[in-house]
C-alpha cells in the first residue's frame, strides 16, 4: 500500500542482490513456520477509510462534560494542534543524533524548566507513560534512593493510580505499599503518623487528590522528613496556576498527569506523566533527559544525557525499562505552557476553581444533594447524591450531560457519591443546565 | 537559514501574553485558603502567540525527520505514517471522548478498540490483545507480569529468572528486572541466532521466561524458534517474543505458529503511528488462550452487538496504566490495517526485507555484515576502523546528517564491534536507498582522502559535533 | 491583541523614536478625521471565539450532496489538507525574493506545469480567481490576440459565468459578447457559423457544459479557426482524467474551476482560476508565471517571470489587474494531482462517469422522470422532473440530501429541470436514497 | 540542511501510485463515445504518498515566511494569522457547503457574512459591502464598474477618465482600465500627498473617479483627504479609496467621514488572513448609501432572523466571479474581528503606527525616509547608493535574505528613487525590529568594506542569485 516499489524497481533490487525471487528472501522464514492467507477485510481506500472512522467516531455522544478523575476537558489552543502536526516535530524520534535533532532537544529542555517550574523542583525527565506509571516510576526511585521498601499510599489517590502500583509492585513485593486510610476524604496526619517508621521510603501525598480536596502537604512533608523518607507529591499541574507548589511545600519528587496541557481527552490516552524532584536526586530519574550542552565551536546545543541511568546502557540494572515515552504530548504541553504563560495558567486554574465552587454551591442547593466531604477543593468534588450515583449519571446523560464520575465502582459504600469536575471549558449556561437537571432527577 | 534559536525563557518579556480567558467571576483566593495558594507564579515563558508559534516552527526546522529525509534507525521502524491516520485520531468524537464515559456514550471508541483487537489477533495467531501497554517496554513489562501471574495461578513459585539473548534490546532485560526477576543473558551463535544447546543449558525449574525478538536485533529470522518453544516449554516456561520487529512478518508468518505464549507489538514502529520525537506510542501484548485471563484490566467485550469495558476480571494482573491506554494510537492502527488487505500487509513485510537486503548488498565490500548472509527487515553492518583511517561508526554516522540522511541505529545491538544497523522499511523508494548507498560509499572513500572532515562532521548542520560528556558531567537540565 | 508590546517596550520605542506619546504620532490623522469609539460587539478569547464558530458552523445543515453546478464535491486527501496548513506555504507571500521562496517558486511551476498536462497546452499561469473569472481573462486575452472585439459564449455556458463576463465586459462595451443558442442543450454548430464573422476574437466552448453535456469541441474549433478566430475552451479539470484535452481537439485557450482539485466546497470560495494556452499566446498570460532559470552558480531556480505584463510593472497597460491570486489553493491542486497521479485523476473521473450514469438510469425510471436534453454527459445531468424542480429539492433536503440545482432560477423555461452530480464521494446507498426519495416526491 | 530538490515529475517513476479510489462498475468507455475519450493520460507524476509528502515538505522548507522569519513587506501586511481562524474555516460545518445549497440549509454561513458585513461598516462608516471580490485588485475594479453604473443611472455618460495618484498600487491603474476607462495619474507634492491643486486642475466632467490609496504607499496619511473629496465631488466625480492599508486606521478613523464614496479592503492583509503563497485573499467593497443598490449580486440580507441571499437586485452591477465570494477568506476575516473589541482594533493600528516609525527613527541616519516626517504603518526609505559604494537597494534586499530576513518590498512606490518599503506591522516584537535594524546597519556598513559580499548576495541559501532576466528571454513554464 504505502510502498513505492513497482514491478521494474523490484526486478532490479532483486538482480542487485543478485537473487532470482523475492521467495528466496522469504525462504528465511522456513516454510512451516509461514502463514496461509490472513482472514482480513478487504482494503478500504482512503475515501472509505475516512466515512468508515467519521461513522464510528459519530458513534460517540458528544457530551457537556462535568468528568475529572484525572482526565479533564480543558481547552487547547489552535496554534498548539497546529504546530505538533508539524512533520519536524510529528515524524522525528527519539534524538539519537543530537545535532540532527536540535528541535525536539530544545523542546524537551524547554518542557523540563517548565515542568520544574511548575512543580518548584529542579530537574525533570522527558516524560512518562501517563500520571500513574510516573507514580510508579516515583515510588520506585525513593525506594532506591532511600534504601527502604516502604510506600505509604493515601486511600484518596485515584484508585486507578492505587491499582497500577499494585499491579506494578504487588507480584514483586516491593517496594510494599500500605495504605493510608481517608474517612473524611484527606489524609489524616495521625494515620500517616502511625504508619510512619524508618522503613517507609515515601509517603505518597496527592493534592488535589481523587476527591478533588487539597491535602496538607507541607504538614506530612515535615513528618516524613523527620523519619527521613521522601514525600512523593501528585498535583494536577494546572492547579499549579493557583496552588503552592510541591517543591514550595515539601514535595522532593512531584508527580503528575499532564494532559491537562494541551492533551485530549483521547478516551484515555496518550496522555504525559510528568516527573520532576529536587537536585539531589536526579541520577535516579527514569527515562530520558535532555541536557544543555556545547558543541565543537563552544555553542550551546541540547543532547540526551545521564544516559547511563537507562536501558539501554544498563539493561537489567537500569533505573527504569522506559524507551519510548509521550514525547509529542509533551511538546504540547510545552507549547500550550508557553501560550498560556503564568498568567494564562492562572486565568484557567482561577476559572476552574470559580467555576467548580459556584456549580457546587448550585448543586449543594438543590435538595438531597449535599457535598460528601468538607475541605477546600480545587475544580473536583464529591457530591453525595440522593439516590444512586450511576443513576444520576444515567439520567443526565440524556440530556447530553455527562454529569461526573459515579464513586461506586471504585468503593462500593460510595454508590451514591458523584465525583464532579468543571473546567474553564463549562459554560455559565452548561452549570445551570447541570443545576436544572439535577433537580429533575431529585424530583 | 537553520539557525539555533533562543529558549522560550529567553524570549519572554514580562507582560506579554499569549492566549488569554475569560475572567471568573471571583479570584481563587475568594474560594481557597490563604495559605493554598501559590506565593509567586511559576517561571514559564511569557510570550506573544505569534512568538510562540515562530518560535516553536523555527525549532522544529532544526529537526531531521521522516516527512523531510531518510531515517534508517535500525530497530525504530521509521516508516512512513499516513496523514489519513492523523484526521481520523483527530476526529471529534474520538479526541473528545472522556475515559470515564458510560460505555453507551463511547461505542465508536470501543468498537475500535475491539476490532483493532481482533485484527491483531489474527494478524499473529494469538487469542487475545490488550491495548493498555504505553509502549513496547510497557509492553514487556506487562508480559511479564502476566507470565508471573501465571507461575502463581500455579502455585509454581520458584521461577525466578528470566532468560534474554544477548542481542535483545535493552528493555527486555530492564522490564525483567522491573518485574522482580533476576535475569540470565543467553549468548548468540556466531550466526547470530540464539545457541539452542546454551539455552537447553541454562532452562531450568527455576525459568519463568524466555525472551526473543523475531526476527532478533540483528535482522535475522530465529530459524529454530520452535525448537527454542519446545524446549522452553519443556522446561515448564513461557516463551515471550519481542515483536517490536513485527514490520518484518506482517501477513508474513503468525508468532503463534512458532509456539510464542506472549508477545508485544510496537503500534509505533510497525503499524505507522508517527514517532512524534520518541512517543506517544502503544504496546498491545498478545497471548495464547490459556494466559488470556491475566491480562490486564480494562478490557472491551461484545455483548449482543454493544460494546463494554470491563474493568474486574478475576485472575488479571491489574493495571498497568490509568484508563484504557492510548486509544488515540489505537485508532491509528485500526485506520492502518483497514487500508490493507491480507496481500497487501504481507508486501508490508516482503518490501521491507526487500530494502534491506538491497541496502545490505550494495554495501557489503564496504561495510560487512555482522552475519553474512540474506537478512530481514533490517542489516546489521560494521564499520571497520581500521580500513578507514581509524574513524568509527560514530564519526560514519555524524557525517551522514551532512550528506542529508539521519544515521542507522549504531553501537546496538551490544555484540557487533561498530555496529550499524540499518532499517530501510518497506516504504522508501529505490533512488533513496540508491543515495543513501551513495553517501555511505563516499564517506567511506574520504574517510581515507580527509579523515579530519569526516572526524569533524557534521559540518553543514545548526550545530556542530555535541559535547555529551560535558552534558553529563555537569548537568544543566532545566532554565 | 496579536500585539506583542509591553508598556515598556512601547515607552521605549517611543523614547527611541523621540516623541512623547503616542499621540504625537496619530496626530498625523487630523482629529477631526478620527473615529470616536467603536460600536463594537466585547472580545471573545479563543475559547469563546471556537465555542461561537462552532455553533455557526453547526447552523449548516450536513447534507449527501447531489448539486455541482461548477463547485463538485471531490474527496481531499489527507496528506493535501496537512501540507497546505505547513507555515512556510500559508504565511509566506507572493515570492518577489526567489531566493527566499523556492519553495513556492516551485510549487507553481509544478502547478502551471500539470495544468498544461491536463488540458494539453503549453503554457500555464499561477492561477487566477476562480473559473469564471478566468474565462473573463480568456476573453480579454484572445481580443487583445487577434485584435478583434466579438466574443461567441455558448447559452450551454455556466449561467454565473456568463454573467461574469457580462459585469467584466458589459459596462465597456468590448469584447462585445454575442449569445449562441443553444436549445438541445448544446452548442449547435449551425448557429456558431452563423454568428462565426472575422470580427470574431474567439469562440467559447464549455464541455462538459453547463448542462453536463459534452460539445463538439473539435467540430467548432476548426470553424472558428477556419474564420481566424480563437477556440476558448472551458473544462473541468477532472473531466480531463477522462475526457480528450482541449489542446488536442483544438483549443488555443482553455481555462477551467480548479476547485475539484483538492478544494473544499467553501459555500462558494475560495476557489481555483485555471488559465493556459498555447505557446503562442504566452506573453498575453494575465497574472503570476513562474519560470525556470538558473542562479549565480548555474544552478537550477525558479523566478516569477514576464513580469513586463503586469500591472506593477506597466499599471494602466497590464495585461490584467491581477496582483493576488489563489495561490495555496494552486499548491493544494498541485499536491492533489501529484497524489493522484494520472491513474488516480482517471480513477476518480471514471467513478464520477459511473455514478453519474448510474444514477441517471436509475431516475429515469422513477415514474415521472427523464432526462431533458440527449448526448453524452460527464458526471451532471439535467433531469427533467414532473413538479418543479425546487420542490423536489425542497422534499430531499428534508431527507438530508442536496438533490441538485433547481435550473429555474436562472432560466423559467426551465422550471422543472434540476441539475443534478455526482462525484466519486457519493457512495451506492447514497445513489440508492436519492432514487427512493425521487419516487417519493413523484407520488 | 535544505537544498533544492528535483522536480516532482523529476521523482515520477511509471506505476508508483498516491491514493487509490474504488474501481468503477464500468469503465468510461462503456458509457461515453470512443472520441470523446482522452487518448493518452496527462503527463503528471507518479509518486507515492510518502513521496508527495516529502517532496512538499522539503519544497516548503526553502521558503521563508511570516512564521519563520520577519517579513517586512511594505504594502502587504504580513502580520500574525491565528491559527485559530484556520482552524475555525476548517469546521466541517463551513468547508462542506455547497454555494448551491438552499438558504435553510446554510444558515450559520449566511449569518458570517452579512455580520462579517455589518462589522466592516461599522469599521470604515460605509453603509453596505459586498463580500464577493476575490482580492483586492478585484475589489478595485468592482468599485470601478460601480462608479461606471453610478454615471450611467444619472445618464452622465462623458465621464470616461479617471485618476490615480502616481504613487498608486499597480492595480489602480490597471483596473481603471480593465473597466474602460482611460487613467490619469496626478502627480504627488514632495511631501508625499496628493497635490489637491494638480487634482482640481485636472478634474473635470469627464472625471468619473478620483483612486486614492490611505495611508497612501509612501506610508503617508492624505491630510488634505476632505478637501480632496470635497473637490472631487464638485466635479461631480466619485472619491474611490484603496483600503489595502486599512491596517493603519483599524478603529481609529471611519474613510466614511473622510469624503469617500467607494473602498475596498484586503482581508488578506489586515483581517489577518494567512497569504498562502500569493493567495487567496478577499476584496470587500464598500460605498455609501446611494451607492448600494449597485453593489454586486448575490448579497446576504437579514429577514426575520433568517438569512438569504439575493441573487437578483435592480440596479445591482451584476456578478464579479461565480458564487458568494471567498466565504472562507471572510469567516477567517469574521473570527479575527470578534477577538477584539473597539479599544483593541484600534492598538491594531497604534501599533502598526508605533512599529514603522521605530524603524524609521532607528534607520534614519542611513536610510532616509523618501518624506522626512512620521509615517503611519510603514515607511518608505531610500537607500543611497553612492554612499554605499555603489551597491543598490536590490544589493541590500538580497543581502538580507543571508541575516535571516526577508526583503522589504522595493523599488516601489514608483517615484521614490532606490524605494525601500517597510511595513512592519503591529504583530512584530520590539527585540525583532532591532534585530533587523542592526541587520540593515551591519549590510551599510559591510557595503563599504565588502561591497562584493554584498553584491553577490545571497549566500546562505539554497540558490545563489537567480537570473531573471534569463527566465523571461527563453521562458520554460512548465515541464
Ligand atoms: C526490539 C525492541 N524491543 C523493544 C523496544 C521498546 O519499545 P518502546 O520504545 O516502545 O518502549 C524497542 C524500541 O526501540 C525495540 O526496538
Ligand atoms: C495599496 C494596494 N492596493 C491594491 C493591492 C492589490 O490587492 P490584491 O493583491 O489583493 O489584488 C495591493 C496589494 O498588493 C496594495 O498594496
Amino acid at each position: 500500500m504505502y510502498s513505492p516499489h513497482t514491478a521494474a524497481d523490484r526486478s532490479e533490487m532483486l538482480r542487485a542482490i543478485g537473487i532470482a525471487s523475492l521467495d528466496d528472501l522469504l525462504a528465511q522464514v522456513p516454510s512451516a513456520l509461514r502463514a496461509a492467507a490472513l482472514d482480513w477485510p478487504a482494503a478500504l481506500t482512503e475515501p472509505e477509510l475516512m466515512a468508515h472512522a467519521r461513522a464510528l467516531a459519530a458513534k460517540n455522544k458528544p457530551l457537556s462534560c462535568f468528568a475529572g478523575a484525572g482526565a479533564q476537558d480543558h481547552y487547547i489552543p489552535a496554534a498548539v494542534k497546529a504546530l505538533v502536526q508539524r512533520g519536524e516535530f510529528l515524524t522525528a524520534y527519539t534524538p539519537y543524533q543530537a545535532e540532527a535533532s536540535q528541535g525536539t532537544l530544545q523542546a524537551i529542555y524547554e518542557f523540563q524548566s517548565s515542568v520544574c517550574a511548575l512543580y518548584g523542583m529542579d530537574a525533570a525527565n522527558a516524560s512518562l507513560y501517563d500520571g500513574a506509571t510516573a507514580l510508579a516510576e516515583a515510588a520506585a526511585a525513593a525506594a532506591r534512593i532511600t534504601g527502604r521498601k516502604k510506600i505509604l499510599l493515601p486511600e484518596s489517590l485515584h484508585p486507578e493510580w492505587r491499582a497500577v502500583l499494585q499491579t506494578y509492585f504487588g507480584a514483586k513485593g516491593e517496594p510494599k505499599l500500605e495504605l493510608v486510610p481517608c474517612p473524611s476524604g484527606r489524609m489524616d496526619l495521625a494515620e500517616v503518623e502511625k504508619r510512619l517508621d524508618d522503613t517507609v521510603a515515601a509517603v505518597v501525598v496527592a493534592t488535589p487528590n481523587f476527591f478533588g480536596l487539597l491535602e496538607d502537604g507541607a504538614g506530612i512533608a515535615e513528618m516524613a522528613h523527620a523519619k527521613g523518607a521522601l514525600l512523593i507529591a501528585a498535583a494536577d499541574p494546572v492547579s499549579l496556576g493557583v496552588l503552592e507548589e510541591p517543591g514550595a511545600w515539601g514535595a522532593d519528587i512531584a508527580v503528575g498527569e499532564g494532559q491537562g496541557l494541551g492533551g485530549a481527552l483521547n478516551y484515555g490516552g496518550p496522555y504525559l506523566g510528568l516527573f520532576s524532584c529536587k537536585k539531589a536526586h536526579m541520577r535516579h530519574i527514569p527515562g530520558r533527559i535532555c541536557g544543555l550542552t556545547t558543541d565543537a565551536d563552544g555553542k550551546r546545543g541540547f543532547v540526551l544525557t545521564l544516559q547511563a541511568r537507562e536501558q539501554h546502557i544498563r539493561r537489567e540494572r537500569a533505573a527504569s525499562n522506559i524507551c519510548s515515552n509521550e514525547a509529542l504530548c509533551a511538546l504540547a504541553a510545552t507549547i500550550h505552557l508557553a501560550l498560556l504563560g503564568p498568567e494564562g495558567l492562572k486565568e484557567v486554574a482561577e476559572l476552574c476553581v470559580d467555576k467548580a465552587h459556584r456549580l457546587a454551591e448550585a448543586a449543594c442547593a438543590v435538595p438531597g444533594f449535599r457535598l460528601r466531604f468538607e475541605g477546600p477543593f480545587f475544580n473536583e468534588f464529591t457530591l453525595e447524591c440522593p439516590v444512586p450515583a450511576d443513576r444520576v449519571q444515567k439520567a443526565l446523560l440524556k440530556e447530553g450531560i455527562l454529569a461526573g464520575v459515579p464513586l461506586g465502582r471504585f468503593d462500593k459504600a460510595m454508590k451514591n457519591a458523584l465525583l464532579v469536575c468543571a473546567t474553564e471549558q463549562r459554560t455559565d449556561e452548561e452549570l445551570d443546565r447541570f443545576v436544572a437537571a439535577l433537580g429533575r432527577v431529585a424530583r | 537559514m537553520n539557525r539555533p534559536e533562543k529558549l522560550s525563557i529567553e524570549k519572554s518579556m514580562a507582560g506579554r501574553r499569549g492566549i488569554r480567558f475569560a475572567k471568573p467571576s471571583k479570584p481563587a483566593s475568594a474560594w481557597l485558603p490563604e495559605g493554598a495558594l501559590r506565593k509567586a507564579l511559576p517561571r514559564l515563558p511569557e510570550m506573544g502567540e505569534f512568538e510562540v508559534v515562530r518560535h516553536y516552527t523555527r525549532l522544529s526546522r532544526l529537526n531531521f525527520c521522516l516527512d523531510t529525509h531518510l531515517y534508517p534507525l535500525g530497530s525504530c521502524t521509521m516508516k512512513y505514517n499516513p496523514r489519513a491516520n492523523e484526521e481520523i485520531a483527530g476526529l471529534d468524537g474520538f479526541a473528545a471522548a472522556h475515559p470515564c464515559a458510560p460505555d453507551a456514550a463511547v461505542q465508536g471508541t470501543l468498537e475500535v478498540l475491539r476490532r483493532l483487537e481482533k485484527l491483531l489477533c489474527e494478524l499473529t495467531g494469538l487469542s487475545a490483545f490488550t491495548l493498555q501497554p504505553a509502549a513496547g517496554a510497557h509492553g514487556e513489562f506487562t508480559g511479564i507480569l502476566i507470565a508471573s501471574a501465571y507461575h502463581r495461578s500455579r502455585k509454581d513459585r520458584k521461577r525466578t529468572e528470566i532468560l534474554v539473548s544477548d542481542s535483545s534490546h535493552g528493555t527486555n532485560p530492564a522490564s525483567a528486572a522491573l518485574g522482580g526477576f533476576s535475569v540470565k543473558t543467553v549468548a548468540s551463535r556466531p550466526d547470530g541466532r540464539l545457541d539452542l544447546e546454551a539455552l537447553k543449558a541454562v532452562l531450568g525449574p527455576q525459568t519463568a521466561m524466555v525472551m526473543l525478538t523475531v526476527p532478533n536485533t540483528l535482522g535475522l529470522f530465529e530459524r529454530q524458534i520452535r525448537e527454542i518453544a519446545e524446549a522452553v516449554h519443556a522446561a515448564g516456561a513461557l516463551l515471550y517474543m519481542d515483536g517490536a520487529n513485527f514490520n518484518a512478518l506482517m501477513g508474513l508468518a503468525k508468532p503463534a505458529d512458532f509456539g510464542v505464549d506472549i508477545l508485544h507489538l510496537n503500534l509505533h514502529k510497525s503499524f505507522s503511528t508517527p514517532h512524534g520525537g520518541g512517543g506517544p506510542g502503544s504496546g498491545p501484548v498478545g497471548v495464547v488462550a490459556a494466559l488470556e485471563k491475566f491480562l490486564p484490566v480494562p478490557r472491551v467485550a461484545e455483548k449482543n452487538g454493544k460494546f463494554v469495558l470491563k474493568t474486574k476480571i478475576p485472575g488479571s494482573i491489574g493495571r498497568v496504566r490509568s484508563f484504557a491506554g492510548n486509544t488515540g494510537v489505537a485508532i491509528r492502527a485500526y485506520a492502518y490495517l483497514r487500508g490493507h488487505d491480507g496481500q497487501t500487509l504481507r508486501s508490508i513485510a516482503e518490501n521491507a526485507i526487500l530494502n534491506a537486503n538491497y541496502v545490505r548488498a550494495k554495501l557489503k565490500d564496504l561495510f560487512p555484515s555482522a552475519v553474512d548472509e540474506p537478512c530481514m527487515h533490517e542489516c546489521v553492518l560494521r564499520t571497520e576502523p581500521e580500513k578507514m583511517g581509524g574513524l568509527k561508526t560514530l564519526d560514519v554516522a555524524k557525517r551522514l546528517l551532512d550528506y542529508g540522511f539521519y544515521a542507522p541505529t549504531i553501537y546496538f545491538p551490544l555484540i557487533v564491534h561498530e555496529a550499524i544497523m540499518i532499517e530501510p522499511t518497506e516504504t522508501e523508494t529505490k533512488e533513496t536507498l540508491d543515495a543513501f548507498v551513495d553517501a555511505l560509499r563516499a564517506i567511506h572513500a574520504e574517510a581515507l582522502t580527509d579523515p579530519e572532515r569526516v572526524h569533524a562532521a557534521p559540518h553543514d548542520l545548526p550545530v556542530k559535533r555535541l559535547d555529551e560528556l560535558g552534558a553529563a558531567r555537569t548537568p544543566n537540565v532545566a532554565w
